[in-house]
């Protein structure tokens, strides 16, 4: 198996994630509101190539990706995304909170709260002298939060080994980029506050590992904080029930033929002589996989009533915690 | 009720966003101070549909689309209102209050006190609270905390009748007014409502800080707001085939807070149960007791409880959610309890 | 009191912001982890001088200056702390937590939550309260608001013993803990407490969460903190020389609120009057009144009452920040019409 | 009387109004954190040669020398600073928060939130077709705010007629602005973010009231927001009453000496053949009219308790307002 044949599958598998749960909202069995990923596989396997153990992650309400990216393991991530007791949180978070302190991965469903805590990571980093960076995710709507240019500014400040990525999928929920940002853009924000920016078109995934490995590579290198800004579709709504009327037909459909990371991966390895049934059939065996999974899931047992009442403090105080 | 406005023609049955859409459609149409802006607000016509074809009608000067930038474009409200509009600003969940508290409470609660009354800051806030299954960062409701901080006013309407008349009684008003939507009823058909499911086609206001009582009874009084007024109801219903007549008000206002309905209740029944979807400590409930004790005294109370989110985050699974927000068998036990004291 | 540490060598005298300063420093010379950060804390050794010298003891890995971003340190605090780390991060002014409340509750308070009890944020804010002529946007005390969500503990020490037990309890909680530390004693003497004025050297710890009575006395029960315990033992005087006796417990902690403490005075005095700095209303004072009408019932109690700011911003003129914060005279008032109910 | 000679003036009279503040510290008459903008009246100067009627500001805890350029009258002004009943907010709102919407002018004590409040202005005078513009004042220090980024970006978004005027003193409190705003600085950020970047140094009051002139032509002319950088020295402490210990002697030293806007323009007027007799004259009568002017407050009489409780909300309601 080649290395791009490795990515096709990888984005396979996260595009079968997103998918497995999209099945939960439609079978009801899961409430809020869901944001997949499901165009942004470029974005998630960019991450996972140059992402190392010791790294931090901290993720969006878009988060699934980063974290399979991240190494959390997919059986109680996809638990604790239909609320068993077996999810990572014993389904006290949801699929808005993943958290998996083992892989130093967390997430949150506040736009522009990433960044904040992501920098607190990489000034660990430094303090303890890890070999290692933090990596904050946002999209591009978030980069329009005061969070953004205040971690940016602190992150240069101090030299802090952090690597902002920008998943820029044009919209804010209804909002398009170009209604939210003011020009010269994302980029240009990142350099007015003493970045390293970096750019890449994520719907060609190839080019976004290597252009991931660049950032990453700097950050690594010390020479100081960088962002990249990497450009990608989102073929679903905002949340899963979303009506996404605020995009055109047209629009959609263009966006699906040519920004889909999945389908132009596959049609490269297919000019690069690769077997098209074979592809298909990787993808299928994966889909498969993916929804074994689902079922194991499905048969977990929700968390019981009394898990309300804990974790809330660590600290067991004399007469209760309020 | 405002008999006048209630003998008039009446809404169609639409849901209660759209009621909401209309409600802010014939305040703009009536005042042409009045704006609205927020995130999704425009061309997406509100996340819960709340502000659907405002921008049609008045266009991008008045109904604007935002940056995820909460704080600027609350402080930017604020601006407005002091510039003599009327901005009505939607903060898209009450959770996000913490990313724009400071405009809130120290410029927009403030400003009028600090500037000896010399300027005014009439903004309404609307923002969704409650659980609908969107764990610890999207179902609080924090109206107690906002209650916390003098130069507010803070409503939180139950039924379609209020959810008019308060929002129009807040765009009136020379003062910030946040109101609380409830996530649960967006999608609700008026007709499907209990209490004031029969809304008046011309604009009227229900007085921001007044009470109702929309279930007599003289054995309990229990005091609630917002959706909690629906699932005290269902109770009372139980409570009465046991034997119970609650007596069921609806506080609709959080500030100013109608202490004297209450009291007037609590009076005859000398039994209270606070029912609130906030957290139990530091919020609504414990003032409302205390104001309790204070208007009839401690001799004028014969048993007095509270039914609120029992000072835990909100858990995702639905299991663990049904457990912290008072359900109606809580407010039935809870309700016997305090009677059988 | 920690009975072993009292029994060691004290302090020599020297002002609170001194004190802080040494219990940061034996703290974060006893555990590396240990950090601090904030506006002014490196160089200029703190606003109060609470900070001072620990930039020259631990460098500026461990003392760092901020810029005014304090959304952005705070969340950096709380990365900081889900890395190993225990930062106590400077809020300056507590009416600078709107400007960062977002990541205080909703990621400090509640991440140990969501994450079903796998990820820790200890860190400890330190923030200055209450007036000192600085009028509405710097006069807060807002523990009451804070307490209202749950994950974080809450403390407002009162005298020295309390400022390095309860400071040092917070550096080595795992939890997150917000201390309220008054303005008006950072540049009091030690000697000059009428409590606590004896600090041990040693390092010690005060429970979060446990009040203690200042002051017995079987009319009625003071319940207060901070700043206002000694104004409500200069009360207490007054009333005694009157022929009243009040029992004065110092709250010391908001979260956990030590209502058994207070429940105990209460059933034995029957009355209560609380004593608060902060707003009136939906804050702490309503949450004690509360429960004591849980723990000791209707019946339990012949009087109660309450003093706090009465729900308007704190104006600038002295004469009238006067009138809004509670004073002697007017808690041996309240008390004596409390007694004589 | 030649223009520069009257800007001369109005200098003085911005600094001997601060020092008429100063002494109520002294005299312990005022309390609180008391700001002063004593070395930065080339700032003012240039604030108030640009500045019509219509025009919005809104300042900051230093906010002074901004009220007396936009005309806020001095009487009611020093009344509300001395916190008696003839003050501009009848005592209630003090130093930190002064108000004169007959003037447009209005403060805040919180860093950053001066300028989504001026955003509001210019988007009310965008609205109300008005012919002014909205400035919105920030410390170098503030501009390291998320409300200092989102409001940048705002502006651009709807090109409000908004200018953004840094008092760039090289400090917050006791943080220098190299420690505090990584490079490459003030002017860079108001550019990723899409305004017109202006930078002066305000220690040269007349390049001040020049370079300010061009930044106000630029707003008024429709093309969009902008931002002016104007240098200068805080020559006190942040506050009345600060050990002022972060900055050395000599560096205070050498501020005074070379810094100081009123000085160097007395300088530039004796060079040009003016009688620094005569500039000293009128140096000492503006002062002796605004000790002349603090007597007077003095004696106005504190605002009566009952004031405590008046002017929460404007609305009158059945049982109270809470
Ligand atoms: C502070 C805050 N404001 C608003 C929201 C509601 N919200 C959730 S996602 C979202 C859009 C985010 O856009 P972007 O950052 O581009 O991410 P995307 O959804 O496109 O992945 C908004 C407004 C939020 N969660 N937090
Ligand atoms: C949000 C907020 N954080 C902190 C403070 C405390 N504070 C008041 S002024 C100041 C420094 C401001 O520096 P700068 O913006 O450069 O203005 P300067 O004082 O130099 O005029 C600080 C930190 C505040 N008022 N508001
Ligand atoms: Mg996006
Ligand atoms: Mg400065």
């Amino acid at each position: 198996m080649t290395d791009d044949v490795r990515l096709y599958e990888r984005m396979c598998l996260m595009r079968s994630f997103e998918e497995a749960c999209a099945s939960g909202v439609r079978d009801g069995l899961l409430r809020g509101e869901l944001h997949l990923a499901i165009g942004h596989e470029g974005v998630g396997v960019a991450l996972e190539e140059s992402l190392r153990p010791a790294d931090y992650v901290v993720a969006t309400h878009r988060s699934h990706l980063a974290a399979i990216a991240a190494g959390v393991p997919l059986r109680p991530m996809l638990a604790e995304i239909y609320e068993r007791a077996t999810g990572l949180s014993s389904g006290k978070g949801g699929h808005l909170h993943l958290f998996d302190p083992e892989r130093r991965f967390s997430s949150t469903g506040i736009v522009g709260s990433t960044l904040p805590v992501a920098l607190g990571h990489a000034a660990a980093i430094r303090l303890a002298g890890e070999d290692a960076i933090a990596v904050g995710i946002t999209g591009d709507g978030g980069t329009n939060s005061g969070q953004f240019a205040e971690t940016l500014n602190m992150a240069t400040l101090w030299k802090l080994p952090l690597l902002v990525i920008v998943e820029d999928n044009g919209w804010g929920i209804s909002v398009a980029a170009s209604a939210s940002i003011a020009p010269p853009g994302i980029a240009a924000r990142a350099r007015a506050y003493g970045l390293a920016a970096f750019e890449t078109d994520a719907t060609d995934p190839l080019r976004a590992v290597a252009d991931a490995a660049e950032a990453f590579a700097h950050v690594r290198s010390g020479a100081g904080p960088a962002l990249l800004v990497a450009t990608c579709h989102r073929f679903s709504g905002h949340y899963e029930g979303d009506p996404d009327l605020y995009r055109t037909t047209a629009e959609k459909t263009r966006m699906r033929e040519l920004g889909d990371p999945i389908a132009n991966l596959r049609a490269g390895l297919i000019d690069g002589g690769a077997d098209p049934a074979d592809l298909d059939e990787r993808a299928a065996r994966i889909a498969a996989e993916i929804e074994q999974l689902r079922r194991e899931v499905l048969a977990d047992s929700a968390p019981p009533a009394a898990d309300a009442f804990t974790d809330v403090v660590a600290s067991i105080t004399p007469g209760g915690n309020r | 009720m405002n008999a006048e406005a209630a003998r008039g023609p009446l809404l169609p049955d639409m849901n209660v966003s759209r009621l909401i859409a209309t409600t802010l459609h014939d305040e703009m149409t009536a005042d042409e101070s009045l704006l609205v802006l927020g995130e999704d607000v425009a061309h997406g016509g509100g996340t819960f549909g709340a502000t659907r074809n405002l921008l049609r009608t008045f266009g991008e000067q008045r109904v604007r689309d935002t940056p995820i930038s909460e704080m600027s474009f609350v402080g930017m409200g604020v601006g407005l209102a002091m510039s003599g509009y009327r901005p009505v600003v939607e903060v898209m969940f009450a959770d996000f209050l913490g990313v724009c508290l400071e405009q809130i409470v120290n410029a927009a609660a403030k400003n009028r006190y600090m500037s000896g009354g010399s300027v005014n800051v009439p903004m309404t806030i609307r923002t969704a609270a409650g659980s609908i299954g969107v764990a610890a960062q999207h179902s609080q409701t924090l109206w107690g905390m906002l209650a916390h901080f003098p130069g507010l006013h803070v409503v939180a309407p139950s039924n379609p009748y209020d959810y008019r008349g308060l929002l129009s009684a807040a765009m009136q008003s020379d003062d910030p007014v946040v109101v609380f939507e409830h996530k649960s009823v967006y999608l609700r058909k008026l007709s499907s409502f209990r209490v004031g499911a029969e809304v008046p086609a011309e604009r009227y206001t229900v007085p921001i800080g007044s009470a109702e009582i929309v279930r007599t009874g003289g054995d309990l009084t229990i005091a609630t707001l917002s959706t909690m007024v629906e699932a005290t109801l269902d109770a009372a219903d139980t409570l009465s085939a046991n034997g119970i007549e609650a007596e069921v008000v609806d506080l609709r206002s959080v500030v100013p807070l109608d202490a004297d309905t209450v009291a007037e209740s609590v009076g005859r029944t000398r039994r209270l149960l606070v029912v609130d979807e906030d957290y139990r400590s530091f919020g609504l409930s414990g003032e409302l007791m205390s104001r309790m004790l204070e208007a009839v005294g401690p001799r004028g109370l014969d048993a007095v409880g509270r039914l609120a989110v029992p000072d835990v985050p909100i858990p995702a699974a639905l299991d663990l959610e049904r457990v912290v927000i008072p359900q109606v068998e809580a407010i039935v036990a809870e309700s016997t309890r305090l009677v059988e004291k």
